[in-house]
């Protein structure tokens, strides 16, 4: 199995998790969904840092498997204990409606994918179609789930997704721009985090759709 | 002054004057007296500089223009240009700022709160200063300029009592309307200048700009705009409301000066601005001008509270000014030059003559309000013997409105007259017809507005006092009689030598392109140079026959034996009271029983008996007139956008998973069409 | 069109004695009509000279005036008849001229009316008394109503000889010799009309009775007496005159002398008189025949007017 | 050592002492003082760049042209009011015994790294460092946001903070796509992502991943710049922010935002032709108008109004710029400047009057404040009628040359709703500062009657403030107009 077909295949794997957790009620289970994600992005880093000889994509691999795939995860977690809520993921929309659109919106992202140079054929183009697709996943995923935790895990979906880009599609981003970009990420969960625990101590809940005081 | 001196500096220097006397009376808004007389002389003294400029304009026939300030940072150049048709309204603006000042000298200290007076003083200097700058703005933007800034100081003005709800809403209603009218204005004037490449009026008004289309519509965009201001029925609401609402002096200026603002854009863009006018537009402003007319002075007669009724009648005269123009317009669509010159001089003269007596009128009623503390016809009654002079000066006033002869009033309709028979007379084929029929109602409007100011008169100032606050009224001071005795005196002026007037208006009409004054008048008369000499006048002269007939009437009754005797009126076996006297809303009964269908009055008689129905305790009636277009344009109009305002608050519910939903569909649909397009 | 001062004098005797005979023959008409009102109901009437008796008592008589009135009410019925005297000189009645025809035409003798009416309305509201106002706001009405037919009627006639002064318009007609056309009869009945109403005769208004709830302008009059009374009696004594010699004018010119040959102003003052007298056998046809209107029925009357003289307008040009 | 650094550097140790303890009157003048260097050399930055110097840093990551010193100038300024009028504001909330030491510390050390974050966003020619810098305004306003610590300004917190970090992750998506589009042609390193290098090799840019890198950029910048349908976050977050930090939100991250969407624009310009980018400016501009109109016609609150008032601005810069023409895209930066003097009156006025009745909301601060806070009340009406863009003030020539250029333009459609759209604008404020402002005076007895306005601090900086913009309208230094018109060189195109 040569290295182009293992890309495809943690790509396929990503967009995998990524219906997975729409499809998933449980919030742990949510959350290593997205770690395996992580995990999995972090393989396609290194793939292709090992095949075009990037090394500086080392980095990245690790960067993102170190924060996305542990810290990240654990950091949500200590936060779900210490707040003691439900476990359960309450959507507007029901698991197969949700999955129909996810569809729709895979076709949306690999239809557009195939604009690129490389057009509709060879590994860049599943990583682009994966990417698109997952970044409006994530989106939808934000739309349908109420919990503020499922909101952040989808917005880190998202960034997944751009960063599947960026290292799918790019010769590599420089390196400062890739740290500051890495430290805002993390500074941002962290945020979110503490915005979270601020919010559940006011609300006892961490249902966003209750907060809708703000209106007109 | 040198007169080039004064054409070259005479506006800008009038703009400084008003500048510095709203800085000075801001500093000094403490001082209540000294900041009222800076506000007040600077207006006066700005005024005169205009008058000057405009006179000199008219008489020497050459505009004078400069440029007022350019705009350093967006490079704007606000320039400005005295044209013979601006100096006649300029002029007219002086005719009656400056007695209003004067008057305004006394009155603000009686009627305006102390800690205002500085406001309303720079407020008026501003307005006034404004509608000069409308008059002779030479560019779009100056244009626009100065009409926002004359539309911000008049709503200032109208809220000054802002205290009562009623003054709001009306300041409101008069912003909001007028804001709407800006906008069409702006649409066209854009459009205008963007076709003919420059924002100047003398490129941009050639009136071979546009074509078509595209040229009616950004007639109407204009027109609207216009009508707003000029008080044109069915976009008049705000001015009953409006006018009242600010002090009286102050109302005089709206109701006299700035409808003509209207009037003036009519003239300037409507009618010379856009090439020879389409036949519909002359239809259209003859039409709305008739209905005006006569829904003005309708509504004016039911009136009770005195400023309202007079706002309502100058939505008549506006109507008539545009009547006249439409009539103008009509005659340039078929090319009909005398005719268009006749009765463009008919609408302009009316300008003039309406500007004295409503201000006349105005300005005697803020005496009455001040004297009286009320604005209701039925708390006056015998104010005549309480204030003699302003009884006379307001009789004056009245029977120049009711276009009586030997008052100016009777000219302008005169000449409007002419200018109607002569169009049936010239014109062709089936459209001739409007002409007699606007005459007709033309004649029904004076009539009833001679109906409606002899109730005025009759009810306020004769007879019974009605109120305490009638019987108590006392006579303004001499600061406020005099401008209205020079109004008065102006008046009969103009009505006994109209030809004055419209020698003025030669080198106008000569200014203005499809126009051509020919020996339209003559000395002390009117005449009409028309294919057939249709007719003339002489007021002067026929001034004296009826002071004939007066000398006969007086010898005739003075030959009595007998010493004149003085009883009681009779009333009818009671003693006479205020009570018995015929009230106003009686008086308009039954004009009010013949235009129902107008009106759509509502009645209700509810007769309260103690002891049996036979014996009736008392009898209440009230009765009201519909407001028409309140009820039927313009509140479901507003009704409608705040509903869809409403409507659209579910975009905003709340709800962070929607406004997620928004960008996603916006992402989806932008990548989607990157992909059609790519 | 300025008169010199030779011609303004001679104008101006011309007016004074066109004045003077109106002035003395009204009073004559209104007892005239009054007489063949009286003898259709087979009475006997007043004597021909009743109008001069009264006016001469009235004349002799004090003048009793309201404490309430101010110098409006003395001042209406002077107004009111130099009004009417003055307005005698824009008609023309023996010469085919309006002697004062250089001042003005049919609008100027419009608004002078208008003028009268004004102070006239205006002074009756002086005395505080009810009927004043009724009868001011009553007539005041129906004068607004009328005014828009009797434009519409005299447009007719003045666009037919495409001039507004009356002098000409006679002088037109009379060059044009005897012609007829179906507008004229539309044109004439809408104008008889409005002179019955302006007039205030039956059917608009009843001169003879004092009725509270139906009297238009005895209510205006109630608190005059003496000179003041006497005034306004003749000056609307006058007014009818003027009224019906503007109907003659405009639609039976004929036999009007043209210069000042003593012979054909005989013939013309014969002339005159006896077209007026038709007119006025007509009024009192009217009168005898009619029951006064309702107030608000006079609209009805009115518009039918109004509509005639459109009729004409349209049958006429178009 | 270079300005650019100073520059960044001033009010990074500000915020940084200003986050640590210390007394408060210290805190005070080190905010105050700081802003102050850091205006200073704002200005000196502009005259070295007017000089004619392009300064730079890093290897032109940081580099000044005229567009970036016009916005550094304006951010500068309003960091100035701001600090200004946060010291007077915190004290009054100290006399209410509101502020506990966390809000101290977080006021006076996030008001100065905010100016900082702006400032780096101003002036970075990377679109890395762009990216980054935003991130920075966006975790500092958030804290900003949760000020007060309440239910509401937690809901307005979080809503900010989701939307701004997908916003910001549509950002990067763009950035990358970007990059993408160069396929190597714009070299190594840190260098690669520079603004000027794709100005540079714009020909050789792939078009349809630059179209899609530029689609998500819009999307992304144009979530914090507040252009509608992106702009849901802006009146939660204006409600809740304390008023100094609602004006740098609406003055120093709205002009930030329009920065980056403008570096985007001419990065699409130049290599697809302006029409791509600019019709999608245009249309998200009509948009923010169309949708802010009603919702200030119906508004309940202060705050919000002004929100709204914010993204119909906004909305009239972006069809400024997507217009086209020199005209336009003059008349889009003269209207920054502008808007940029006249909103923090505004916001100072509207701020006092929130603070004085405890309550921005319309009901409790009931109508006729003129009665109660003349001055307040004055500025506001001032303030409104600049905003509304009435003559004589400066946004109404702004207006004008937008609407001319829009007339003249392939657009007199789009234009004509625009007008409209401004029309009913101005009536619905009128019609809400009317009723605030007059009426009747409150009966004494009542419970809601506010404190008495004193003339403090933070009232003379509304003042200035206010003089600034009256002045400003007639005669605009030479030297700013200066760079407007450098500004709008760069946006057609030129150096």
């Amino acid at each position: 199995m040569n290295t182009s077909d293992l890309l495809i295949l943690c790509a396929a794997g990503m967009l995998v998790t990524g219906y997975l957790m729409v499809g998933q009620k449980a919030l742990f289970t949510t959350i290593r969904l997205f770690g395996i994600q992580s995990l999995l992005l972090g393989v396609v880093a290194a793939t292709i840092a090992v095949t075009e000889s990037r090394h500086e994509l080392f980095l990245t691999a690790g960067i993102t498997v170190a924060m996305k795939a542990v810290l990240i995860p654990w950091f949500l977690m200590r936060i779900i204990d210490r707040i003691g809520i439900n476990r359960e993921i309450e959507p507007f929309l029901n698991v197969p409606v949700s999955l129909l659109v996810c569809l729709g919106l895979t076709v949306v992202g690999y239809r557009v994918s195939t604009g690129f140079p490389e057009g509709a054929q060879g590994v860049r183009h599943h990583l682009i179609g994966v990417a698109l697709s997952m970044l409006l996943i994530g989106m939808f995923l934000m739309v349908t789930r109420k919990k503020a935790i499922t909101q952040i895990l989808a917005l880190l979906t998202v960034e997944n997704a751009v960063f599947l880009v960026a290292v799918g599609v790019t010769p590599g981003m420089p390196l400062v721009v890739e740290l500051g970009v890495a430290f805002d990420v993390i500074v941002a969960v962290l945020v979110l985090g503490v915005l979270v625990q601020r919010l559940v101590a006011r609300f006892e809940s961490m249902d966003v759709s209750r907060l809708s005081q703000l209106k007109g | 002054m040198n007169a080039f001196l004064l054409m070259d500096v005479g506006v800008p220097a009038a703009v400084v004057i008003r500048l510095v006397a709203v800085a000075v009376t801001l500093v000094l808004a403490r001082r209540v007296t000294a900041s009222r007389y800076v506000a007040l002389g600077g207006s006066i003294l700005a005024s005169i500089l205009t008058v000057a400029v405009a006179i000199s304009v008219l008489i020497g026939g050459s505009s004078a223009d400069g440029l007022l300030f350019r705009h350093s940072a967006s490079g704007i150049a606000l320039s400005y240009s005295v044209t013979p048709l601006s100096a006649w309204f300029l002029m007219v603006l002086g005719l009656i700022a400056i007695p209003t000042a004067i008057y305004s000298m006394a009155y603000f200290a009686h009627s305006v709160a102390p800690a205002r007076t500085a406001f309303v003083g720079s407020a008026f200097n501003v307005m006034l200063g404004a509608v000069e700058l409308v008059f002779t703005a030479s560019d779009v933007i100056m244009f626009l300029f100065a009409w926002e800034l004359m539309t911000l100081a008049t709503a200032t003005l109208v809220a000054t009592e802002h205290e009562q709800r009623t003054s709001r809403r009306a300041a409101y209603l008069y912003l909001v309307m007028s804001h709407v009218g800006t906008g069409c204005l702006l649409g066209g004037f854009l459009v205008l200048s963007a076709a003919a490449g420059s924002a100047s009026f003398p490129s941009m008004l050639a009136g071979n700009v546009l074509h078509g289309l595209t040229r009616d519509g950004v007639f109407l965009l204009f027109f609207l705009g216009f009508a707003v201001k000029a008080g044109i029925v069915p976009f008049h609401v705000w001015l009953p409301e409006a006018h009242p609402a600010a002090p009286s002096s102050v109302s005089a200026l709206m109701s006299s000066v700035l409808i003509t603002a209207g009037v003036y854009g009519l003239f300037r863009v409507c009618a010379f601005g856009l090439g020879v006018p389409a036949l519909g537009w002359g239809l259209t402003l003859s039409a709305l001008g008739t209905v005006s007319a006569i829904m003005g002075v309708l509504y004016a007669l039911t009136q009770t509270d005195l400023k309202r009724l007079l706002a309502y009648s100058t939505i008549e005269n506006a109507g008539i000014m545009a009547l006249g123009l439409g009539a103008s317009m009509l005659a340039m669509t078929d090319s009909h030059p005398a005719l268009a010159t006749l009765a463009a001089a008919a609408s302009l003269a009316h300008v003039l003559n309406h500007a004295v007596f409503k201000g006349l009128l105005f300005l005697g009623a803020g005496s009455v309000v001040m004297g009286t503390g009320t604005r209701q016809l039925e708390q006056f009654g015998g104010l005549l013997r309480r204030m003699p002079w302003t009884g006379l000066f307001f009789l004056v006033g009245s029977m120049s409105i009711a276009g009586l002869p030997l008052l100016n009033g009777f000219i302008s309709e005169w000449l409007t007259f002419q200018a109607l028979l002569l169009g049936f007379h010239t014109t062709p084929g089936f459209s001739r017809l409007n002409y007699p029929l606007s005459g007709a109602l033309l004649a029904l409007t004076s009539a009833l507005a001679a109906a409606c100011f002899v109730k005025v008169f009759g009810i306020s100032f004769l007879a019974l006092p009605r109120s305490p606050a009638a019987a108590e009224a006392h006579e303004s001071p001499r600061a406020m009689l005099a401008p209205q005795a020079f109004l008065a005196a102006s008046c009969v002026g103009l009505g006994l030598f109209p030809g004055v007037v419209l020698n003025g208006l030669s080198s106008v009409l000569a200014s203005l392109p499809g126009l051509q004054p020919s020996s339209l008048m003559s000395w002390g008369g009117l005449e009409m140079a028309s294919p057939s000499q249709f007719d003339h006048v002489i007021p002067a002269m026929f001034g004296m026959a009826l002071l004939g007939g007066l000398l006969a009437a007086g010898l005739l009754s003075t030959r009595t034996r007998f010493a004149i005797r003085r009883e009681p009126t009779w009333g009818c076996g009671g003693e006479l009271s205020a009570r018995t006297e015929y009230t106003a809303s009686a008086f308009s009964k039954p004009l009010v029983m013949v235009f129902q269908a107008i009106y759509r009055p509502t009645r209700q008689v509810e007769t309260l008996a103690q002891v049996s129905p036979y014996f009736t305790q008392e009898v209440r009636y009230r009765s009201e007139m519909e407001p028409t277009f309140e009820r039927y344009v313009y509140g479901p109009l507003l009704r409608a956008v705040l509903g869809v305002a409403n409507g659209m608050k579910v975009l905003q519910a709340g709800s962070l998973h929607a406004y997620i939903g928004y960008v996603l569909a916006l992402a989806v649909g932008l990548m989607l069409l990157v992909w059609w397009r790519g | 069109m300025i008169p010199t001062i030779l011609e303004g004098v001679r104008a101006f005797g011309l007016a004074i004695l066109q004045a003077v005979l109106m002035l003395t023959l009204a009073p004559l008409l209104k007892t005239l009509i009054k007489m063949m009102k009286a003898r259709l109901q087979n009475r006997q009437g007043p004597p021909l000279l009743q109008g001069y008796y009264d006016l001469a008592k009235l004349f002799r008589k004090e003048a009793v005036r309201s404490e309430t009135a101010s110098w409006v009410f003395v001042a209406g019925p002077r107004v009111y008849f130099a009004a009417a005297v003055s307005a005698t000189a824009l008609i023309p009645v023996l010469i085919s001229a309006a002697p004062l025809e250089v001042a003005g035409g049919i609008l100027l003798l419009v608004g002078t009316l208008a003028l009268g009416r004004f102070a006239l309305a205006t002074a009756a509201l002086d005395t505080g008394s009810a009927f004043g106002g009724m009868g001011s706001s009553r007539d005041m009405t129906i004068a607004a109503l009328a005014e828009p037919a009797l434009m519409l009627g005299l447009f007719t006639s003045a666009l037919a000889a495409g001039t507004l002064n009356l002098g000409a318009l006679v002088r037109h007609a009379l060059a044009q010799g005897v012609t007829f056309h179906p507008s004229d009869v539309l044109a004439f009945a809408g104008l008889f009309i409005i002179v019955i109403a302006e007039t205030g005769r039956v059917p608009v208004d009843n001169p003879a009775t004092h009725l509270e709830l139906t009297m238009i302008h005895e209510a205006m009059l109630l608190e005059y007496s003496g000179p003041d009374l006497a005034l306004v009696e003749w000056a609307s004594a006058v007014k009818e005159l003027l009224y019906l010699t503007l109907l003659v004018d405009l639609f039976m010119p004929f036999g009007m002398a043209t210069g000042t040959a003593p012979l054909a102003l005989v013939v013309s003052l014969l002339a005159w008189a006896f077209k007026v007298f038709v007119l006025a056998i007509a009024v009192t046809a009217t009168e005898s025949m009619n029951a006064k209107l309702r107030l608000f029925r006079v609209p009805e009357l009115v518009s039918i007017s109004l509509g005639l003289a459109f009729l004409a307008l349209t049958i006429r040009f178009l | 050592m270079n300005l650019l650094l100073w520059a960044l550097g001033v009010p990074l140790v500000t915020a940084a002492v200003g986050g640590l303890g210390g007394p408060r009157r210290f805190k005070e003048i080190t905010m105050v003082g700081g802003l102050l260097t850091t205006f200073a050399l704002c200005i000196a930055i502009a005259f070295e760049f007017l000089g004619g110097a392009i300064p730079s840093a890093f290897d032109e990551a940081l580099r000044v042209d005229g567009l970036s010193a016009l916005v550094l100038v304006l951010c500068g300024f309003v960091g100035l009011l701001s600090a200004c009028y946060g010291v007077g504001y915190l004290r009054r909330n100290e006399e209410r015994k509101l502020v506990t030491p966390r809000m101290r510390r977080e006021f006076y050390g996030l008001i100065p790294a905010y100016v900082f974050a702006m400032l780096l966003v101003a002036m970075s020619n990377n679109l890395g460092i762009l990216w980054i810098a935003v991130e920075l305004t966006t975790l500092a306003s958030v804290f900003l946001i949760t000020f007060h610590d309440t239910g509401t300004s937690l809901e307005a917190g979080w809503k900010f903070l989701v939307l701004g970090s997908l916003g910001l992750a549509f950002a990067l998506l763009g950035t990358v796509l970007l990059y993408a589009a160069g396929q190597g042609h714009l070299g190594e390193g840190m260098a690669a992502l520079n603004w000027t290098r794709f100005i540079e090799s714009a020909s050789k840019l792939h078009p349809f991943t630059l179209r899609l890198g530029v689609v998500f950029a819009l999307i992304g910048y144009g979530t914090k710049a507040g252009l509608a349908p992106m702009h849901t976050w802006k009146p939660d977050a204006y409600r809740e922010a304390p008023s100094p930090a609602g004006v740098l939100m609406a003055v120093g991250m709205l002009n930030g935002a329009l920065y980056c969407l403008l570096r985007i624009h001419l990065i699409s310009a130049a290599a697809l032709g302006p029409t791509f980018s600019g019709d999608l400016l245009l249309g998200l501009g009509l948009l923010s108008v169309l949708i802010a109109t009603p919702f200030i016609l119906i508004q309940w609150n202060l705050k919000r109004l002004l929100a709204y008032s914010s993204i119909e601005h906004v909305g009239i810069m972006a069809i400024g710029i997507g217009l086209g023409g020199e005209a336009g895209a003059f008349g889009a930066l003269l209207h920054m400047t502008y808007h940029s003097l006249a909103k923090p009156v505004a916001f100072f006025s509207a701020g006092t009057l929130a603070q004085l009745h405890s309550s921005s909301n319309f009901d409790r601060i009931g109508s006729g404040t003129f009665s109660r806070a003349p001055v307040a009340s004055g500025l506001l009406v001032l303030a409104t009628l600049m905003v509304t863009g009435s003559p004589p003030f400066g946004l109404f020539f702004s207006e004008m040359i937008i609407l001319r250029a829009g007339f003249s333009g392939p657009h007199p459609a789009v234009t004509a709703v625009f007008l409209a759209a401004l029309v009913i604008l101005f009536c619905g404020f009128a019609f809400q500062i009317g009723g605030l402002v007059l009426g009747p005076p409150r009966d004494p007895n009542d419970r809601r009657v506010p404190r008495p306005e004193q003339l403090d601090i933070s009232m003379a900086t509304a003042l200035v403030a206010a003089v600034l913009a009256m002045v400003s309208a007639f005669y605009l230094p030479a030297w700013l107009l200066a760079l407007v018109r450098a500004a709008t060189r760069v946006v057609m195109g030129g150096a």
